[in-house]
């Protein structure tokens, strides 16, 4: 088992809590650290997966996720801005009503 | 020992995320969330990369955390009755579904890492171009030089991210939450000695950004942390309407680099040719300020900024 | 020195996870925000233990932003604790983990 | 090994112990404050110890410096949240638990 082979699956682990979070979760708040949990999953296999090029890193990878955490964030920022208005306006911190899923 | 390292560090991050999504209490689980932050920059440190290690503390540690912390707060208080932590819904898909996707990612990656072999054949050729441009840092040459459009178009990703804020929330300031007054001194002498050393570190990641780890990116995460730190303590204020130096910085970044990239056709030269390093630096300083300006104010979750207290 | 810095390293990791046990406990929100505290302390040394390791003194400055703003997640807290403090807020769900 | 490797040993070794002391402090202490108390003096000078050592293996007297900063920074970092938390937490009513010594 190499080092790399142990980040691949960690990440896959990590990707498959988020998903399995992302669908039984019922608080917003609760559901976007699942996304952005997948999304930390996805840079450390974009950085792992790429590889190391002479002894350093391969640049590209890296490069798309350090915008990669930047966008999250202020994907993040927007996520929280629709969920505090949903709960504004509707007094609800879920997309369901009594338990009940909405007949969308 | 190299694998013992990868190993716990990497299980740990299993067990956060878990902890994180799991159990009955949403403040533990963001708790847990910032507690994976902290250790999603031990894991870039581990894996070698001091770029990533430093955005993921000033953004995955800090600004991430400090926002989930204040929705919680605005939740609980505009609507105190719906309960904090609601039962997860049962779902007979839901396994499955995640173990499914586990395995395809995992076959993903171990093909990935078992396929190309050392590095990418882009990696490569970056490897081989990079001297030409006068960069030493590698992410710098890709970000400012390879693939800038996808640098501008990021950049831009941020400022529609505020204006979405902004179409979603209206124009309004609201007042963050803030310490105590009884700790107002104390929570001063942080801030004065904090506030200025962001700005210090963030030139000197800008100044070495093109040949050590270090740059835009970086250098706007540590701003917006410390301007998330004076919103919190009441040095910076969220304003209703955004004044003219607001608006100026939320632009600055893909305006400049856009009008440069733009003003380089008239030479001759490709769209989007970077002439030289001093280019690197005005691109990344306006890309800096904007990046800053905007997670601020989408930390805010106002139009605009205002000075504060003393 | 080759076997000192990574076993330094994973001793500051077996410190970090066991002051998980704390947040995962509680039984205070205060108790889960100190042990983040700690495990901020932890993760500081352990990047300045991986700069020494790994040669990378970059993340010297790494490890300088961590412990800048790991003040932002607790006066955060502070200031919604001060907001939320005699309305429902973070104690009524530590009760629900009695 | 050199009497400089020897001493930033040494160090490493009193500084992980001093992290040691502040965990077991987190687990083993009664209440939210005494636990407090334990490991902010702990991992204070777990911190400052490690930073010596490894400034004195990094041989150079930039990185020692800046070393030396992180210590000055997480010392005044510490206290402040420190102070903040223990602030809350007698808001919270945890001196109550703390007269009763229930071992958890």
């Amino acid at each position: 088992m190499t080092s790399a082979t142990v980040w691949v699956l960690a990440a896959a682990s990590i990707f498959g809590i988020g998903l399995y979070a992302l669908i039984v979760a019922r608080h917003l708040l609760r559901q976007l650290v699942a996304v952005n949990v997948m999304g930390s999953a996805v840079f450390v296999l974009l950085v792992v997966a790429a590889g190391p090029i002479a002894g350093s890193l391969d640049g590209i990878p890296l490069a798309l996720v350090l915008t990669g955490i930047v966008v999250a964030v202020s994907a993040t920022g927007f996520a929280l801005a629709l969920i505090v208005r949903l709960a504004e306006a509707t007094g609800s911190i879920s997309l369901e009503h009594d338990g009940e899923p909405d007949d969308r | 020992m190299n694998l013992a390292v990868d190993l716990s560090i990497a299980a740990g991050l299993v067990v956060l995320a878990w902890r994180s999504l799991a159990g009955r209490d949403l403040f533990r689980g963001i708790v847990m969330y910032i507690v994976f932050g902290l250790l999603l920059a031990v894991t870039w440190a581990r894996l070698g990369s001091p770029d990533l290690a430093m955005a993921e503390a000033a953004i995955g540690a800090g600004v991430t955390g400090a926002l989930l912390m204040v929705a919680y707060w605005r939740l609980r208080r505009i609507s105190p009755a719906e309960p904090a932590d609601p039962s997860p819904r049962r779902s007979h898909l839901a396994a499955a579904v995640a173990l499914l996707s586990t395995g395809v990612v995992a076959a993903i990656g171990l093909a990935a890492v078992g396929a190309i072999g050392p590095g990418g054949i882009a990696g490569r050729a970056l490897v081989e171009a990079l001297p030409a441009t006068g960069l030493g840092n590698p992410i710098t040459g890709v970000l400012v030089v390879f693939r800038n459009l996808d640098t501008v178009l990021e950049v831009a990703v941020l400022l529609a991210a505020y204006l979405a804020v902004r179409a979603v929330l209206g124009d309004r300031g609201e007042t963050l939450a803030q310490p105590p007054p009884q700790v107002a001194r104390l929570v001063g002498a942080l801030v004065g000695v904090v506030a200025p050393l962001s700005v210090l570190v963030a030139v000197y990641l800008l100044r070495v950004g093109s040949y050590l780890p270090g740059g835009a990116f970086q250098a706007g995460a540590v701003l917006a942390a410390c301007g998330v730190l004076l919103l919190l303590t009441g040095r910076l204020r969220a304003t209703a309407d955004a004044g003219p130096w607001v608006r100026g910085s939320l632009v600055v970044g893909t305006v400049v680099f856009g009008l440069f990239g733009v003003a380089m056709l008239a030479f001759g030269e490709p769209l989007l040719a970077i002439p030289g390093t001093w280019a690197v630096y005005l691109i990344e300083t306006a890309m800096m300020v904007s990046i800053a300006v905007t997670l601020m104010l989408l930390f805010a979750g106002a139009a605009g900024l205002g000075g504060g207290r003393r | 020195m080759s076997l000192l810095l990574p076993a330094l390293l994973l001793f500051l990791l077996a410190n970090l996870f066991a002051g998980l046990w704390r947040v995962h406990r509680g039984p205070t929100a205060a108790d889960r925000m100190l042990s983040a505290l700690l495990i901020g302390s932890t993760s500081v040394a352990a990047v300045l233990v991986l700069a020494e390791w790994q040669q990378l003194p970059a993340l010297r400055v790494a490890s300088l932003l961590v412990v800048m703003l790991a003040a932002v997640i607790s006066i955060a807290y502070a200031a919604i604790a001060q907001a939320s403090a005699g309305s429902p807020g973070a104690p009524d769900a530590e009760a629900a983990e009695r | 090994m050199t009497a400089v490797e020897l001493l930033a040993t040494g160090m490493l070794v009193v500084g992980a112990a001093f992290y040691l002391a502040g965990t077991i402090g987190l687990l083993r202490f009664p209440d939210a404050l005494s636990r407090l108390h334990a490991l902010t003096k702990a991992d204070n000078v777990g911190l400052l110890l490690v930073c010596a050592g490894l400034g004195l293996l990094s041989g150079n007297l930039r990185e020692a410096a800046l070393l030396l900063l992180i210590w000055l920074l997480a010392l005044l970092a510490a206290t402040i949240s420190a102070h903040l938390i223990a602030r809350r937490a007698l808001a919270d009513g945890v001196e109550v638990e703390m007269r009763e010594r229930v071992p958890r």
